[in-house]
């Protein structure tokens, strides 16, 4: 079977959403430069022509402008920036004017444009370069947030992202660009085709606890997930895939089964978006006191602190597998520490704490 | 030029109607009116196609009205209903008349430049002919946003014109708290764009300039920016004059007052008084038919509010 | 009783901060006009002098970082936006730099600034010019978010901000400018301050129900907890104050009494703040099973779509006093109509909705 | 004069030290290399005093070095230990030695530039004598927030120097790919501030330049901005060469590199053999030293994560 990775799947989503649609354009600092932000764009402006693939000056804020107001006149444009933290220049943009166009010209004119964004991770990308900030937008009404966990959902939500008219914040994870997913675009596109940004999916099934979460979260919730079960805790993960709105009946649906319910978040802890989900699912089950009665829910999100640059430090600074599974031992009451041993011995490690496998050797 | 001259009065008379309609309190928004600064609105403007782009900020009804959006529909976005040109979501701040090519504006200062550039970037990408309008102001002109656009325009040669209303004012701020002793224009000609300047008042004066604004642009050779001195008589928001506050130097009001671009094209294309009380009533009567008629619009539907969200 | 408007409050708490200590500054667009931002700073140029009282050039962003700049080299400014949506222009500063500052070289340097914002509301203000937006920088740790609720406290929280050492965001609603408390600033200086800028407060006593929110909210609490008075149902109103933390221990000790809560939100409900309430107080509970089981949690936050413009559609775009009385007779599964009417008629209504009271003209 | 050769060469063994160690992997972090621009830092940080400060960005090994920042400490930050100089949390991009008058980088391109221009604000409000710089590339200066801090700056007088760095790129995109023909340094004059402009490899062209720069903010005649055109050597952002990526004109490289800074004022100031060696030996003795003492450093505690975040 062959295998995708996700850079190779945005790559292609790229190309195929550019031959489908002759208004698709990409701009971002770096698209056309020798590291194609991680190669995510390479060889497209040879292929798709100076016209359509674009560097850009330095200038965030007026360039998500810019790309609106090609947006609202014919023109598609995905607006890259290779790490999160750098939109914050373009909160106004994006907030008061890209949100609010569709609404606020009582829809006259709608906004077909991608913001694409890379959280960091790893190798000293410290507190400025490592934020997943995506929840702020998840505030705000109008625009939409696709959060690929896998290459194949990377392509197909890419894809949708694109043809979307509305505009959409696509928010990778750097340590997910390595990943693989069997199959090729080609085939995602022929069967699976359109989709929504929207929804949730149960992408392991289990019956004693739900797990849930964003992106690179359901890295670390299946790996948890995988653990728990060597301790006999039967895990199911559900991928919420989308930020800007919430699939709370696949999720209760879990949940009604497994009574129990963490959610992994890449935010720090003080409002992370998990918080909303935990909130929604207490309130959707309000009618149902007996049920609430058994429930259990848990957030396991970020420390409440920004995340140094040293490694030393900066493995502290993340709540991940280990301590999905620490939450879930709790939660169940195991205060065994040998039980707790077990699961641990199950969960992957990277190599070193901060870079995702043996090949990745810096600098960025 | 004469039909020139009628837009700036017909404009005069309008902004003049909605102060004194806006003491009834049935117009419940907040309203920056232009009367002062009409013939840069016209002069620009006249010299457009309908499928030409205009962006504006919030003081945009002499930019709505001079593209030729429709003034029914305007006075009923500020009275808050279905029949306003952007149904009741606008009021005065975020209007929007596509068939005439006025593409929106919106009160965040600074906001529309970035968006009307990327209007301009899409025209030159579609290999259009037409081109795009930016106005703003002298306040506007500090918000980097600006100086980002102005550099993207220049790097990729686009269609746009610029059009700078520096009336000396952000509010009550006089430019002099702002900004270091400087020409705007020169600002914009150092970050690499043609630019003008001269004097907003006088709209023979202005009608070249643009001529030649947009010349260079239909032909390719790249964004230019056009720096218009003007003056807003009323008060920076809301019907009333201000001059009482104290923040202007005493007279100088006066003094543009007497530069009245009305009054100076007037006598300039030697209307007489005959020609032009014939012409203050067709103008009358237009706005106070469109006034009845705005009226007459219904109270929008508060389902709407959710849908509108996503396309 | 002599009373002290919002609007005096936090004049005399400019006045009495910049007596206290010469290097506190104030900056913002038209501080020294002749509106001087709704009166708020009326006479302080004067005053205290040109060189501690400026207006400032239409520059949001780089005169955030230039308090900053100022803040870390012996400086207290405190800078002023008529909007806090035109705060969005600043998420960089605010974010990436100022609330990271002091965690980020090592505590080295402090922040000591204040970010003081104005929510709007009515009279047209429209998409732009009417948002909530600090629960985005709730999600940011480094930050405070100061959300006074009457004059007493603008006061107080207002010379806290300025004496904190850390940024600090302090969000005004438009519509408690007219308001009063009784008592005045002198008094306040000295008996209630110094006042941390944490900890929540029960402001009206009551068994059956607990209603919480952040500042305006309480004008809206208050009014529904004296119209569900005279229906027989006796609601606790507890002031969350800021918005950067949450006092966990004063909001469950008021619930474990009432078991039930409500929160009030100024955010469009998808992901309001208010949610990250519900979430902790549940997660606190957790181990008491028997009492969840009885609690009843609601959410009143805001529709999902920007305000309009038009104040025949703003009247139907916020929920309000009514809606917590709706909500919290639902709770109670009241669906006697003759109830909610006769609650209904016990709430105040403000002359007409999009303008607080009568005086209130326009146009801004 | 000798004394800043001196400096430029341990600015570059420095960075070849890192550059030679980075392999390890054991400085775990982004780099970005000053080598090819050392007579800036040099020219600039020499004529300052330890009270004015200075403001950096992602690219700040040798700013940090000239300004008289600790040595050890920067390498100990390098590998996130804790007597780096901010104990572990910045590691290349974030640094600071209050001490030596090194305010603070960050790698918000353009993040600094308002920091750096509040700083000279205070200074100016608390009628010190000191100064401040502010270091920029001329990708930074298409941020929108430098030309709102050029503004504010030439508005109140301020005390700063603007230094911008032309290394003619942006990571790989080169400065025609981003901004319309122009001078840099003449956007900046044309926006109210005194603006020169120099070759920046040449140490004697650089340091008449500073100093009539210091001498105008120091006699209260407000901001001055300085461009001066440089070359960086190595890659964007690492360790490595990456000449062969074919970003770079063929031969670019090399022509800059036949006007090393550092080889120019030797030859200039006729600095022999000789004497080269055994500064080069003295500058190894000390990289080597603190080297070795930075690398005693423990490793930092997590407690502090916490409590660092509100002072
Ligand atoms: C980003 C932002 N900052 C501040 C304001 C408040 N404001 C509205 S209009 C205005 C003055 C703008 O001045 P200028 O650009 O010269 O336009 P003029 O009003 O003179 O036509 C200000 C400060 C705003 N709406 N948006
Ligand atoms: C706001 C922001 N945008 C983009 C980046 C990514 N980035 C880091 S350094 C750099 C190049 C900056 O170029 P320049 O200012 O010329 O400095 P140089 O690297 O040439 O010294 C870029 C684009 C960033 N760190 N911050
Ligand atoms: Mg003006
Ligand atoms: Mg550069």
């Amino acid at each position: 079977m062959p295998k995708t990775s996700f850079i190779d799947a945005i790559r292609q989503a790229f190309i195929d959403a550019m031959i489908a649609d002759e208004s698709v354009v990409l701009i971002g600092e770096g698209v056309p430069d020798p590291k194609a932000i991680f190669g995510s764009t390479a060889g497209l402006q040879a292929r798709l022509g100076e016209e359509r693939v674009f560097d850009m000056p330095l200038s965030e804020n007026a360039l998500t402008g810019i790309c609106l107001g090609a947006a609202v006149n014919g023109i598609k444009p995905v607006l890259m920036h290779q790490r999160i933290d750098f939109s914050l220049l373009s909160m106004d943009q994006m907030v008061n004017h890209a949100a609010k166009w569709h609404a606020m010209f009582n829809a006259q004119q709608s906004v077909p444009m991608v913001i694409r964004t890379i959280i960091g991770k790893g190798w000293g990308q410290g507190p400025q370069h490592s934020q997943a900030l995506w929840g702020m937008l998840a505030q705000v009404p109008g625009i939409k947030i696709a959060l690929p966990a896998t290459a194949k959902q990377a392509y197909l939500m890419m894809r949708s992202a694109i043809e979307d008219p509305n505009p959409v914040l696509f928010v990778e994870h750097r340590w997910l660009h390595h990943t693989e997913s069997e199959g090729t675009p080609e085939e995602w596109a022929k069967t699976v085709l359109p989709q929504k940004l929207a929804g949730a999916e149960i992408v392991r099934e289990g019956k004693d606890i739900t797990l849930a979460g964003w992106g690179y979260s359901l890295v670390e919730l299946l790996n948890a997930a995988q653990a728990l079960e060597k301790v006999g805790i039967s895990a199911e993960v559900v991928d919420l895939r989308v930020g800007h709105t919430l699939d709370i009946e696949t999720l209760t649906s879990s949940i009604l089964k497994t009574h129990k319910l963490l959610i992994h978040d890449l935010h720090p802890e003080q409002m992370a978006p998990a918080h909303s989900v935990i909130s929604k699912v207490v309130q959707t089950l309000a009618d149902n006191s007996e049920v609430l009665k058994d429930m259990q829910f848990q957030v396991v999100a970020q420390p409440n602190h920004p995340v140094p640059t040293s490694w030393h430090l900066a493995k502290f600074a993340y709540s991940e597998a280990e301590q999905i599974v620490i939450t879930v031992l709790e939660m169940y009451q195991i205060d065994d520490l040998g039980v707790l041993e077990k699961a641990k011995a199950q969960i992957s490690y990277p190599p070193r704490p901060d870079i995702p496998n043996q090949a990745f050797k810096g600098p960025f | 030029m004469k039909v020139l001259w009628r837009e700036m009065l017909r404009i005069r008379r309008f902004e003049e109607m909605v102060a004194s309609q806006y003491a009834e309190q049935e117009m419940r928004c907040p309203v920056h009116l232009s009367v002062g600064q009409e013939a840069i609105a016209v002069g620009v403007c006249s010299q457009l196609e309908p499928e030409d782009l205009v962006y504006s900020n919030h003081r945009a009804h002499a930019h709505y009205l001079a593209k030729g959006g429709d003034m029914t529909a305007l006075i009923a976005e500020f009275y808050g209903l279905e029949n306003g040109c952007v149904g009741g979501w606008g009021g005065s701040m975020h209007l929007m008349d596509l068939k005439a090519g006025f593409a929106g504006s919106t009160p965040i200062v600074g906001g529309t430049v970035p968006i009307a550039t990327g209007a301009a970037w899409a025209q030159k990408l579609k290999q259009s002919s037409a081109c795009t309008v930016s106005f703003l102001g002298d306040g506007c002109f500090e918000e980097g946003g600006v100086a980002e656009s102005l550099n993207f325009a220049a790097l990729h040669q686009l269609p746009i014109l610029y059009v700078l209303e520096n009336n000396l004012y952000s509010v009550y701020t006089p430019l002099e708290k702002r900004q270091p002793p400087r020409e705007l224009y020169k600002v914009a000609e150092a970050m690499g764009l043609k630019s003008l300047k001269g004097f907003g008042n006088d709209l023979e004066e202005v009608l070249p300039l643009v001529e030649q604004a947009l010349k260079w642009i239909r032909s390719g050779e790249g964004p230019v920016f056009l720096e218009l001195s003007t003056y807003r008589w009323p008060e920076h928001c809301g019907p009333n004059d201000d001059d009482h506050l104290g923040y202007r130097p005493e007279g100088e009001l006066q003094r543009w007052q007497a530069r009245c671009p009305i009054q100076l094209a007037q006598v300039n294309l030697g209307i007489d008084e005959i020609e032009r009380s014939q012409i203050e009533a067709e103008v009358k009567q237009e706005i106070e038919k469109c006034w009845q008629q705005a009226l007459e619009g219904g109270i929008p539907k508060a389902e709407n509010m959710e849908t509108n969200v996503y396309a």
